[in-house]
């Protein structure tokens, strides 16, 4: 009986925010943008039990001295010290855009950076792990506009830039607008399998 | 360079160094960087949380709204609390209401955005491209403009096809249908490598460029201090 | 003349002889009177007392009924125990049948008495009945039950002839191995006390046949039968091995340890020596001076736009990027942004992502200073706008009450209560703003961001206009929205080749005139390594798997 | 309502009923074929390796908003683990779900212990973590649990941008097995690079259909099917009238 009054919930919920796309009724209207701030601070309120979830996953590992369990400490310590400064002193205080520019930012630009190296071995080694048409027109694509997006040591090989921004134009609008009317399909029936009740990734 | 300045920017070496050790093999000092970097950012992640969401759209509007606020916000306050049950696991059955909302309003959210920010624009745009009276008006040459237009609409069809997931149960004897999809399939197949390579090099790009700037951090950083032992250079 | 079977070794004798002229044993139970009678030996003590005081008002034909079950001594118990049918202490009567007892004529019979039997071997055909190999002499013969019942008359004379041709039963060894040793109960086995012959009434002569009156019921623990079985040193390992798998299906395998150094990590390094040590030569040495890239039409029209508005113009900014890709954006956006801010106009801060507010106020720190714009007054950081999609469709509909203070908790529009920001005077709708610009990195969230503000842009007489300033991996998503008629995007930065371009336009914009030498060498250095390594590699493996190949072209 | 939305919600409309006759058809007629696509065909063997080896099975579900268009492939996701978390939860090492957004952390954990009560396994908290808040931040999380926990194989379904790439490629290194499936562009260009079983487009929407997850995934992607050739019919019908002039 509660997993049909939960299934109900998000029916009635969905029905209402789903209609609210297409007809233009001032209730139906003003509902929904009821609804959708509710969902707007739950969404907040779920990434503070997620936070939770986080804290917990490493204080146990801490706790119990698992293996690998000082990083488990280094992350509560760093959590906790930003925050405080950032709660404290607000996100644009010069304390905390120190913490930002100096820790967040430098870490994820060189991780984003290792993938100069990692992508090169995955284009690298593509063509033997799937030796097919697919992968040739894939890696020539890509190698073509890279020589075609920056400077070739001031050579200007004719037609290239033409090239690019004509393959930029075409080919790749025609495939990605075709994997996009596909993906909206999938979304689609994904969303009417949620909202009839098929699919139920609630009440667990 | 103030004190502050200088130490952070010796953090922002050390940090990068450490990154950069990942390419020899996961170790140590790459897991302290990465378990530090994870902390900061839910520290950040959090109070942007609660200084832009929940103090603003729940807690001003409950202390100092007017009534007919109050008793909007009370029903968020609420599931709310319902929704923080789910950190217990004992007390965890008692968050599946909010949670069904949640899931209500993005089942709703996913189809009625692929309906009116995907499937429509798409398809309008591909039937644009033969809207020949306003290229004119544009003076692009109409002939290289319908041939793209015809090439576009060929490449998406097929991608489209390519995709498509049935298959005749007579699989030894595939009917014509069946053998003309597949055809069109593989002319799919083309179109889609073609703009998963172009975006695989876009993303490339933009790795280099972060590339680019950390040796720069790096290699003015270090040159002031090996400058006094190169006078000449 | 009537015959009677001998109870110990089923022969026949005539029916008024009281002891069998075979084996001597008697055939006619001892008549007992209480005079002559031995008194019982010591009963054991767990037998209760109840029993042994006879309880009172008890009859004397009890008494009598009682005195005629000859009560196994004690010893004999403990041999039962101890011996256990195994070791041919088969229960019998006080008397043991010695080999001097046996008589001649008995001796020159075909049957065998039980010594003999001990000792011959079994024949051949009876090894095979019974499947059983050779057994040591020692190994114990054990007389099935269905011997020692009387013979049947003469008419059964065919039936037990196929009795006997039976082979009497006999334990495999691999059974005989795993009888437990000790199985007897603890308690005294009812099968120690010989079977009682009736001797009166039409049941004369049959034995085994049921007391009419109940019998009393001792109190017993309940038997219990340790496990012990007698198992050879091989079967012990046999055992071992079973235990040994089954308990390790239980246990979770290791992985395979991960081999040390492969040729997955060389190529990784070399490729990393020989890109990063490129990049570090041209960063080091700026030999790379490049000529910056000829503008597009994409990026003019955001040039022209810029430069048509008017003096202290309102316009959104959106910064919608990651930290991680805020190298490339930053790149991107100097040029335009500073472009802006050289015309004075007044900007407003807005983000989907919760990092994107400190990006932007980092972004105008660290690339603008020059212009010394300051929060609150030249510009204004709404903050994040959150719930994705969604909340950017209440921001774009009504952005008054989706973000009514700045980052720093400050009232921000206009209303009776207070006068406002001076970035935001005059502004209700977002078609208040003169310029809509979104700096973003994913196509999913530019398409958004066209999605949700289209139907603000096509309000009659909006003058608003929407560029747009992206990562190089969004332009094959977001071109279409240039080319299309009306244009739904007025003009796009795509990436650093973008932003140097508007650099080489506005001939301002120090960043993406820094990198754009090494990023060119650098994207050749790489292009030319997957292509080079692509090559080789395959031509190894395709080289390595020829003789495969050949092989089964062969078979 | 104008003309778009109209046909919007017509077209929303025809949709659900499609997959409901679709769906009750189903009972009476045989079940229509679908092609082989090798990435399940694997993850199916993964899972069976992961009941009798024991090597553990790690599905990471991304960060897409849950109230946002993004929610859809994260629904996918716990459709997959609500599949493979019913035959692997009871062997030696039962399977971690990783995500980077509150609210889909929450639903795994949901989908976790719904799993776990239908075949009677205990249920354990600490299988269903949020590793970061960030993307990034989410990958760097995730790194130590590829390394760490013995995983055998790794599902990345959900939406990913381009930081997938760090994910797969620790994989890798991991000696595990690589299946990727993510409706953000920029995702499905690096996963096609570095995933030994890349999913494109819409095949991760299939996931349902080809795990077996119910009669409706089956019909939903028949739906889907016939579609796909109502909107291939309309664009060169439009693409006709527009050049003709009549549209």
């Amino acid at each position: 009986m509660k997993a049909t009054f939960y299934v109900a919930i998000a029916m009635a919920i969905g029905l209402i925010v789903l209609l609210g796309y297409f007809l233009h009724l001032d209730l139906l209207a003003n509902l929904r943008v009821v609804l959708l701030e509710w969902a707007v601070i739950l969404s907040a309120v779920a990434l503070l039990v997620g936070t939770a979830n986080l804290f917990y996953v490493h204080w146990r590992k801490f706790t119990t001295t698992q293996p690998n369990g000082f990083y488990s400490a280094v992350l509560i310590i760093s959590f906790v010290i930003t925050l405080g400064v950032v709660g404290w002193f607000g996100p644009t205080h010069a304390y905390s855009m120190w913490i930002f520019n100096n820790i967040q930012v430098p870490i994820e630009g060189s991780l984003m950076a290792l993938l100069t190296v990692l992508l090169a071995f995955a284009g690298v080694g593509l063509f033997r792990r799937k030796p097919n048409l697919m992968s040739i027109i894939f890696i020539g694509t890509a190698v073509l506009i890279l020589f075609a997006t920056g400077p070739l040591f001031g050579i200007n090989l004719p037609g290239i830039s033409e090239l690019r921004a004509w393959i930029a134009q075409v080919p790749a609008v025609a495939g990605a607008r075709g994997i996009l009317l596909g993906v909206a399909l999938g979304t689609i029936a994904t969303g009417l399998r949620v909202l009839m009740g098929a699919d139920r990734p609630y009440g667990g | 360079m103030s004190i502050a300045d200088l130490v952070g920017a010796i953090l922002g070496f050390i940090f990068t160094l450490l990154v950069f050790s990942y390419i020899i093999g996961d170790n140590p000092l790459f897991r302290l960087a990465i378990h530090i970097f994870i902390g900061v950012a839910a520290g950040f992640a959090t109070i942007m949380a609660v200084n832009n969401v929940l103090v603003p759209r729940l807690l001003i509007p409950l202390l100092d709204g007017s009534r007919a606020e109050r008793i909007l916000a009370l029903v968020p306050m609420v599931l709310g609390w319902l929704l923080l049950t789910k950190i217990s696991p004992r007390l965890s059955p008692l968050g599946n209401l909010p949670v069904a909302f949640l899931v209500g309003v993005g089942a709703a959210a996913a189809v009625g955005g692929a309906v009116t920010g995907t499937l429509f624009p798409q398809a309008y745009a591909s039937i644009n491209l033969f809207d020949l009276q306003s290229a004119g008006a544009i003076d692009t040459s109409l002939g290289l403009k319908l041939v793209n237009g015809v090439i576009i609409l060929i490449g998406t069809i097929a991608t489209l096809a390519y995709f498509h997931f049935g298959v005749s149960s007579r699989a030894q004897q595939p009917s014509q249908v069946q053998v003309w999809l597949e055809g069109l399939g593989q002319v799919g197949q083309a179109f889609i490598a073609i703009t998963l390579g172009f975006i695989f090099a876009g993303i490339y790009s933009a790795a280099m460029v972060a590339l680019i700037e950390r040796l720069y951090f790096l290699v003015n950083f270090v040159k002031p201090l090996l400058l006094p032992l190169f006078p000449s250079s | 003349m009537g015959e009677i079977f001998c109870p110990m070794c089923g022969k026949s004798n005539p029916a008024e002889s009281e002891v069998c002229q075979f084996c001597q044993a008697r055939l006619v139970p001892l008549v007992f009177s209480p005079a002559e009678s031995e008194p019982p030996e010591a009963i054991p003590e767990e037998m209760p007392s109840s029993i042994d005081a006879a309880p009172t008002g008890e009859s004397d034909w009890l008494l009598g009924l009682r005195s005629d079950e000859p009560i196994p001594s004690e010893e004999s118990l403990a041999d039962v125990e101890a011996g256990g049918l195994e070791d041919g202490n088969l229960p019998s009567d006080e008397t043991h049948i010695s080999a001097d007892d046996v008589p001649d004529w008995l001796a020159r019979l075909p049957g065998e008495s039980p010594q003999e039997a001990e000792a011959e071997p079994l024949s051949d055909w009876l090894k095979e009945e019974t499947g059983e190999t050779e057994q040591p002499p020692s190994k114990p013969v054990e007389v099935s039950d269905w011997l020692s019942h009387p013979l049947p008359d003469e008419g059964q004379v065919e039936s037990s002839e196929s009795e006997s041709e039976l082979a009497p039963g006999e334990f495999p060894s691999w059974l005989e191995a795993i009888r437990p040793v000790k199985d007897e109960p603890q308690t005294v086995s009812v099968r120690g006390t010989p079977e009682r012959i009736e001797s009166a009434g039409p049941l004369a002569g049959l034995s085994g046949v049921l007391p009419a009156e109940p019998d009393h019921v001792r109190p017993r623990k309940s038997p219990t039968y340790p496990l012990e079985l007698r198992v050879s040193a091989n079967q012990r390992i046999h055992v071992d091995l079973l235990q040994g798998l089954i308990e390790s299906e239980g246990r979770a395998q290791p992985l395979p340890q991960r081999r040390g150094i492969s040729s997955q990590h060389v190529l990784r390094w070399t490729i990393a020596c020989v890109l990063w040590g490129a990049l570090i030569w041209s960063v080091i040495t700026g030999k790379q001076e490049a000529p910056l890239p000829a503008y597009t039409e994409e990026t003019a029209e955001v040039n022209r736009l810029i430069s048509q508005l008017p003096g202290e113009a309102r316009v959104l900014l959106a910064f919608d990027y990651e930290p991680g890709l805020s190298a490339e954006m930053d790149a991107a956006a100097t040029a335009v942004v500073d472009h802006l801010m050289l015309r004075g106009a007044y900007l407003t801060l807005v983000s989907t992502s919760p990092t994107g507010p400190i990006l932007a106020e980092r972004f105008i720190m660290k690339t603008q200073s020059s212009h010394h714009y300051t929060s609150g007054v030249n510009y204004v950081n709404l903050g994040y706008i959150p719930g994705g999609a969604m909340g950017l469709l209440s921001f774009v509909e009504n952005p008054q009450r989706t973000l009514p203070y700045t980052l720093d908790t400050v009232a921000a529009w206009e209303s009776e209560a207070h006068a406002g920001l001076p970035a935001l005077q005059g502004v209700q709708h977002l078609n208040d703003f003169e310029l809509l610009m979104v700096i973003v990195d994913d196509p999913d969230l530019a398409r958004a961001w066209v999605e949700q503000v289209q139907p603000q842009l096509n309000e009659p007489d909006t003058l608003t206009s929407l560029v747009m300033v992206t990562s190089a991996q969004v332009e094959p998503v977001m071109r279409p929205y240039f080319e299309a008629n009306p244009r739904q995007v007025h003009g796009f930065v795509f990436g650093l080749r973008g932003g140097a371009a508007y650099a080489q336009l506005t001939g301002r914009g120090e960043l993406p005139r820094t990198y754009w030498g090494p990023y060119g060498f650098g994207l050749v250095v790489a292009a030319l390594l997957i292509l080079i390594g692509g090559l080789v590699l395959s031509s190894v493996s395709l080289l390595a798997r020829s003789p495969q190949i050949k092989g089964e072209a062969n078979q | 309502m104008n003309q778009l939305e109209l046909i919007g919600l017509v077209f929303v409309i025809v949709f659900f009923g499609l997959m409901l006759t679709l769906a009750i058809l189903s009972r009476t007629r045989p079940v229509r074929q679908f092609r082989e696509i090798q990435a399940f065909t694997r993850l199916r063997h993964a899972v069976g390796l992961a009941v009798e080896a024991g090597n553990r099975l790690h599905l990471s579900i991304g960060r897409g908003n849950l109230i946002g268009p993004q929610s859809a492939v994260a629904f996918v996701g716990l459709t997959v683990l609500d599949r493979i978390a019913r035959s692997t939860m009871v062997s030696d090492r039962p399977p971690v779900v990783t995500s980077g957004e509150g609210a889909i952390s929450v639903l795994s954990q949901d989908s976790l212990r719904g799993a776990s009560r239908a075949i009677g396994a205990e249920f354990d908290p600490l299988r269903g973590r949020l590793t970061g808040l960030t993307p990034f931040s989410y990958v760097a999380g995730t790194l130590p649990v590829i390394y760490d926990e013995d995983v055998g194989a790794n599902l990345f379904i959900g939406s990913f941008g381009s930081e997938l790439a760090l994910m797969n490629e620790a994989g890798e290194r991991a000696g595990s097995l690589t299946l990727a499936g993510t409706d953000n562009l920029s995702g499905q260009a690096v996963l096609y690079a570095t995933a030994e079983e890349p999913l494109i487009g819409e095949e991760t929407y299939a996931s349902g259909a080809y795990l077996g997850a119910g009669a409706m995934h089956i019909a939903s992607l028949r739906a889907q099917d016939i579609s796909r050739w109502v909107i291939i019919s309309l664009i060169l019908l439009g693409a006709l009238l527009k050049l003709i002039g009549v549209l």
